[in-house]
C-alpha cells in the first residue's frame, strides 16, 4: 500500500469519525488555534497528571480533512504519554513535516505506520505545501496548551 | 454559436502553454484574478523598457511620454465605463482602495450620526469593513439587506429598509460568491428618491459585464485592473463629478496640492487631489491594454460567453450526487461564478484534490465572511470563468470532482 | 578606481539604447524616479506569464507560486534594510502610502491635543500634508526644524524643540530638494530620550544609501520601490514590531481581518493586517529583483558612486557663472542630488533646453513647495545621480547648461 | 531667421521687459490663473469700455519665460481691440497652439509675425508639448477674466 493511498483512507476515517471529541469537565489547561489563510479551528484541552503526562484529551474543531484528521490522530498519539514521550512525538512529527528536511530520516517509507502510527497518514501532505499548516495546527495548538501549564 | 474565439484567445494567454505536473491548467479561478495576455505584459515591458520616468512636473521628452501614457489610461476607462470624461476617473490601487477612498472621503465627511449605511449581507469584506470603520467613527448606523430564498438581492427586504435615514446604499455590482447580480437600475433609482447615494463595488461586475456609469446613474463605482486582465497594482474610482466634488482625499503628499505651506494645504484640481504620490504608471500602460483586448472582444460578447459557460456547469453539476450550488437558479440574474460544496468534503481538500487534477479553483470564506457564515458552511468551494475558459475547462472540474466524490465516498471509511 | 562599472550597469538597461532627437539620453532625473533593469522587468514578466494568480488562501499551484514569491519580496526586504523579521515588513503601494498609514494608523491613534509633531521644513509633502491632516483631526501641534546656514538639519534648533510634549519625530532621511542627510543616529537617540518616535521617509536614503533599519532604531521608515530600480505600485512600510502593534489598520478590506460579522470585525497578524485588498503581486517580483541587483552592487558601492558623480557635478558647476546650488558644501552631509538656478533662467526653460540637449532635469518645487519658498526662489532645477550615470551625463549637463546661458545671456536682449 | 532663432529673442525680451505691467486702479474686471502642474502664476486685470473693447490692461505673474512672455505679448495683441477682435485673436492663438490641428492654416511660416505679430514666437512652443499650457495659461486668464464681465 503506497503512502498515497494511506493517506487518503486514514484521513478520511479519522475526518468522519474523530476520536477524543468530547469535552473535558476538569480540563487543566486548553488552547485554541485558528489557522487565519483558511479558517480551520482546533480547540484542545488536555487533563493532566502530577508528572505532567497527559491523562485525557479533547480535540475539536473545524476545518478540512487535513487538520481535523491531524487532530484526531494526534490526540491517540499523545495521550497517556508523559512529558517526555511527548516532547519526541511532536519534534519527529515536525521533521515529517518539515520540507527542508528529509522526513525519511524520522519515518520509514518501506514500513508506513511504523514509526509515528496513523499519523504518518500526513506524509502525503509534503506533496501538497500549502496544505502543511492544516496538518501542524493541531500540534501548535497542543504546545500552546501544554506552554500555559508552565 | 459561440461568442468568443477561445481558441485564439487562449494562445495569446501565456500560462496555458504550462502544464502542471504533467496536466494542462484549467484555470477557474479568474473571480479572485485573471490570468494577463501577452499584449499587456508586452506593452508594459516596452514601455517601462524605453518610455519609463516618473509622470507630470517632468519639462523632458520622457516624462512627457510617461504622463501622455497615464492620462491616456484614464481616459481608456473613461471611454470602458462611460464616463462624460476623465477627470471623474480616479487612479487607484485596486478596488479595495477605492472603496476606502470613498468610505472615509465621503462617508468620513458626511455621515453623521443617526444616519444610515445600506449593505447587502453579501458584500466582499472590502465593501463592508470600510464602512464599519467610517460608521464607528461617524456613528452612522450600518443595516443589510439579505439574499431571498433564490439568493437574489431581497428587493422587498431593500424597498423596506431604505427611508430617508439612509444616506448611502453601498452594493456589490456582482457577488464575488454566489454570482448574483443585484437590480442595480432600481436600487440607484430607489435610493436616489430618498436622498440616499449610490456606491456601487464594480470588482466582479466590471470585468465581465462591463458598466456604463452614465448610464446606470450611481453615485461612485469601484473596479480592480488585476480582475479585467490587468496588472495587480492599479485599479479605478469612477464618481460623478458633483460627489467627488464632496469627497476630501483619503491620502496626502505629492501630486495632489494646489498650494501647500509649513501648517496647511490646499487640494489639486479633480481628479488628481485623489491621487497622492507616484502612481501606478507602469500598470496604468497595461490597464490601457488590457481595456483594449477586452473592446476588442466587446463587453456583450465576453458577457454572453460567461453566460454560456455558467448554464453549461450549472447543467452539469446538476448531476453530481451530494454538490450543493449556492447561487440564484434564474440564469439572468447571476454571473460566472458557481459556488458549491460536495457532501461533507470540505472545500479545502476539494481544491488540493482538483489541483492534483490541473483545475485551479478557490476555497474559503471568498473575503465575505459572513454571507458563507450565512449559508450555514465553513466555506464553499468557487469556480469563476473568463474570456480564456472552455466547456474543457468545466469538463475537467467535473472529472475532478468524481475524484473527490470517491475519495470522500462514504464506502471508503474504513 | 570607480566603485561600480557603470558600461556593464549601463547595458542592463534597455533605456539608454534609445536615442531622442538623434541625441544619447542623460537621465538625471533618479531622484523622481529610477530607470528598470532588463533583470526586473524579465523577472516581473516571466512571473505573470507563468506563475501568476492571487495570492494566499489558494489552495492550487498557481496561487502557491504567487504566494511564495510574493512573501519572498517581504523576505527580501527584511534581509535588504535589516529588518529583525519579515513580519515588520508591510507592502504597500509606495512611500506616500506607508506614511500615511503611519501618520493615520500610529499618529491618529495616539496623538492627543496638546502633543507635538516635529518635522523638518524641507520634508517632501508626503512626509508633510498626512501629518497636517493628522494634527487637525488630533488637536495636536506641527513644529519644524529648519535647515541652517550650509543647508544642513539644524540641531541646535531641534534640540531646542525637543521637549516630552513631542511624540512623533518625521524626518526625510535624504532630502529630495537639497541632497541633506539629517544626523539620523542622533536625532533617534535624543527623540527617544524624551519619549518620541521617530519615523524616517527613506524614500531618497534607502535607494541611494541604504539602511539598517536595526541599527538605526527608528521606529518607522517608510520606502518606493520605483526609485530603487523596481517598479511602480509598490513599496514598502517598515515598523518595529512594538509600533506596529500600536498601530491601527488604515483601509479595511480583505486578507487583512481574522474574523468579521456584520457589524464588526477583529484584525488579521501583522503584517497582513495593515495589507487590505489584493496586493501588488506581479511588482513584488520586481521588488524582489531590484533588490537582489542593488545587493550584487553592493549599497557601500552604489553610495560611493554617488558620492563620486556629486563631488564631480559639484566641482564643475562651481565654474559656471551665475549658477546657485542649494544644498550642503560639506559632502559628508549630502547624497546625490543637487538643485540649482541659473541666473534669471527659469527652471522650467533650463529644463526645457537641457531636454532637447538630451539632458533630463526636473523643475520645480519637487513637492517640498515650503521649502523652495524658504530659499526665495519660484522653482529649482534638480540634478539626481544614480547607478547608471556617469560623468558624461554631467559633462552633458553643464554643456546644456552652457547653451541656456547663452540664450539667456544678458547680451541676447533685444 | 528662423521661427526657433525667433522664439528665443523675442521670448527672453518679453520674459525679461514684460510690458503692461502696472496693476490698473480702476479695473472693471480681474482673474488669477495657476497652472497646478509646474506652478506658474499669471493675474489678467481689464479697464473695458462701454461696448467691452478693452481700454487698458495689466498681465503680472510669475514663471518660466513661456507663461510670461506670453503673457507680456498677450497684452500688447489685444490692448485697444474690440470684443470681436479679441475673440478673433484668441481663436487664432488656440489655433495656433493646438497640436491637433495644422498652424500653418493660421500663420505664415515665411512671413513671421504677419499675423499675429510678436506672439507667433511662441509657435517654437508646439515642438515642446509639455510647455503648451504655459503658453495657454494668460490666455485662460484673460478669457476668465472677461466672462465675469457676462
Ligand atoms: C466583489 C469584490 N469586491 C472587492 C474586491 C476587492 O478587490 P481588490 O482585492 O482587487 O482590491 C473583490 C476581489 O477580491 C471582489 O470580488
Ligand atoms: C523624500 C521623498 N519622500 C517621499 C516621496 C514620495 O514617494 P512616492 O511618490 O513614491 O510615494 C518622495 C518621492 O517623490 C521623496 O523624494
Amino acid at each position: 500500500m503506497s503512502l498515497e493511498d494511506l493517506y487518503r483512507e486514514v484521513i478520511i476515517d479519522h475526518y468522519r469519525s474523530p476520536r477524543n471529541r468530547e469535552p473535558l469537565k476538569h480540563a487543566d489547561t486548553r488552547a485554541e488555534g485558528v489557522n487565519p489563510l483558511c479558517g480551520d479551528e482546533v480547540t484542545v484541552e488536555l487533563e493532566l497528571s502530577e508528572d505532567g503526562s497527559i491523562d485525557a484529551i479533547s480535540v475539536r474543531g473545524q476545518g478540512c480533512s487535513i487538520s481535523q484528521s491531524s487532530a484526531s490522530m494526534m490526540s491517540e498519539l499523545v495521550k497517556g504519554k508523559s512529558r517526555d514521550e511527548i516532547e519526541e512525538v511532536v519534534e519527529k512529527f515536525r521533521a515529517m513535516m518539515d520540507l527542508d528536511g528529509d522526513a525519511t530520516d524520522v519515518i520509514d517509507p518501506e514500513k508506513p505506520g511504523s514509526v509515528l502510527g496513523d499519523i504518518e497518514a500526513l506524509y502525503g501532505v509534503r506533496k501538497f505545501p500549502v496544505r502543511i499548516k492544516c496538518a501542524n495546527l493541531p500540534w501548535t495548538t497542543l504546545a500552546e496548551a501544554l506552554e500555559r501549564t508552565n | 454559436m459561440p461568442s468568443l474565439d477561445t481558441a485564439a484567445i487562449r494562445s495569446d494567454f501565456p500560462v496555458f502553454e504550462r502544464l502542471i505536473g504533467g496536466k494542462q491548467i484549467h484555470f477557474l479561478d479568474s473571480g479572485a484574478s485573471s490570468q494577463k495576455p501577452s499584449q499587456v505584459l508586452d506593452a508594459m515591458t516596452e514601455f517601462a523598457a524605453h518610455h519609463y520616468a516618473n509622470v507630470h512636473r517632468g519639462a523632458y521628452t520622457l516624462s512627457l511620454e510617461a504622463t501622455t501614457e497615464f492620462e491616456r489610461c484614464r481616459s481608456s476607462v473613461a471611454r470602458f465605463i462611460g464616463a462624460t470624461s476623465p477627470n471623474e476617473v480616479v487612479l487607484t490601487r485596486g478596488a479595495t482602495t477605492a472603496l476606502n477612498q470613498i468610505a472615509f472621503g465621503w462617508g468620513g465627511e458626511h455621515l453623521r450620526a443617526g444616519d444610515k449605511i445600506l449593505l447587502t449581507t453579501f458584500e466582499h469584506h472590502a465593501n463592508l469593513i470600510p464602512w464599519q470603520m467610517v460608521a464607528r467613527r461617524t456613528g452612522a448606523q450600518l443595516d443589510f439587506v439579505p439574499f431571498n430564498e433564490d439568493y437574489q438581492f431581497d428587493i422587498d427586504v431593500f424597498e423596506a429598509k431604505l427611508d430617508t435615514d439612509v444616506k448611502v446604499v453601498a452594493v456589490t455590482g456582482m457577488s464575488n460568491v454566489l454570482g448574483t447580480l443585484p437590480p442595480l437600475r432600481q436600487i440607484v433609482e430607489q435610493s436616489h428618491s430618498v436622498g440616499a447615494i449610490v456606491v456601487v463595488d464594480g470588482a466582479q461586475l466590471v470585468p465581465h459585464l462591463g458598466v456604463d456609469v452614465t448610464d446606470l446613474g450611481a453615485d461612485f463605482v469601484a473596479v480592480s485592473a488585476h480582475k479585467m486582465l490587468g496588472p495587480t497594482g492599479i485599479g479605478f474610482l469612477w464618481g460623478r463629478m458633483d460627489r467627488l466634488e464632496e469627497m476630501e482625499p483619503f491620502e496626502g503628499g505629492g501630486e495632489m496640492i494646489a498650494d501647500v505651506t509649513l501648517e496647511s494645504a490646499t487640494w489639486a484640481q479633480i481628479p488628481h487631489r485623489f491621487e497622492a504620490g507616484t502612481p501606478a504608471i507602469i500598470e496604468s500602460v497595461g490597464l490601457t491594454a488590457a481595456i483594449e483586448y477586452l473592446e476588442a472582444l466587446g463587453m456583450d460578447a465576453v458577457a454572453a460567453h460567461d453566460a454560456e459557460l455558467t448554464a453549461y456547469a450549472l447543467g452539469r453539476l446538476a448531476d453530481v450526487p451530494d454538490l450543493t450550488v449556492y447561487g440564484p437558479s434564474d440564469l439572468s440574474k447571476r454571473g460566472g461564478v458557481i459556488s458549491f460544496t460536495l457532501g461533507d468534503a470540505h472545500p479545502h481538500d476539494l481544491a488540493t484534490i482538483l489541483d492534483s487534477e490541473g483545475v485551479s479553483v478557490r476555497a474559503g470564506h471568498h473575503c465575505a465572511k459572513p454571507l458563507v457564515r450565512a449559508l450555514g458552511v465553513p466555506a464553499t468551494a468557487r469556480a469563476s470563468f473568463y474570456v480564456y475558459n472552455t466547456t474543457d475547462d468545466v469538463d475537467a472540474l467535473l472529472d475532478g470532482l468524481s475524484v473527490a466524490a470517491d475519495i470522500f465516498s462514504p464506502s471508503r471509511v474504513v
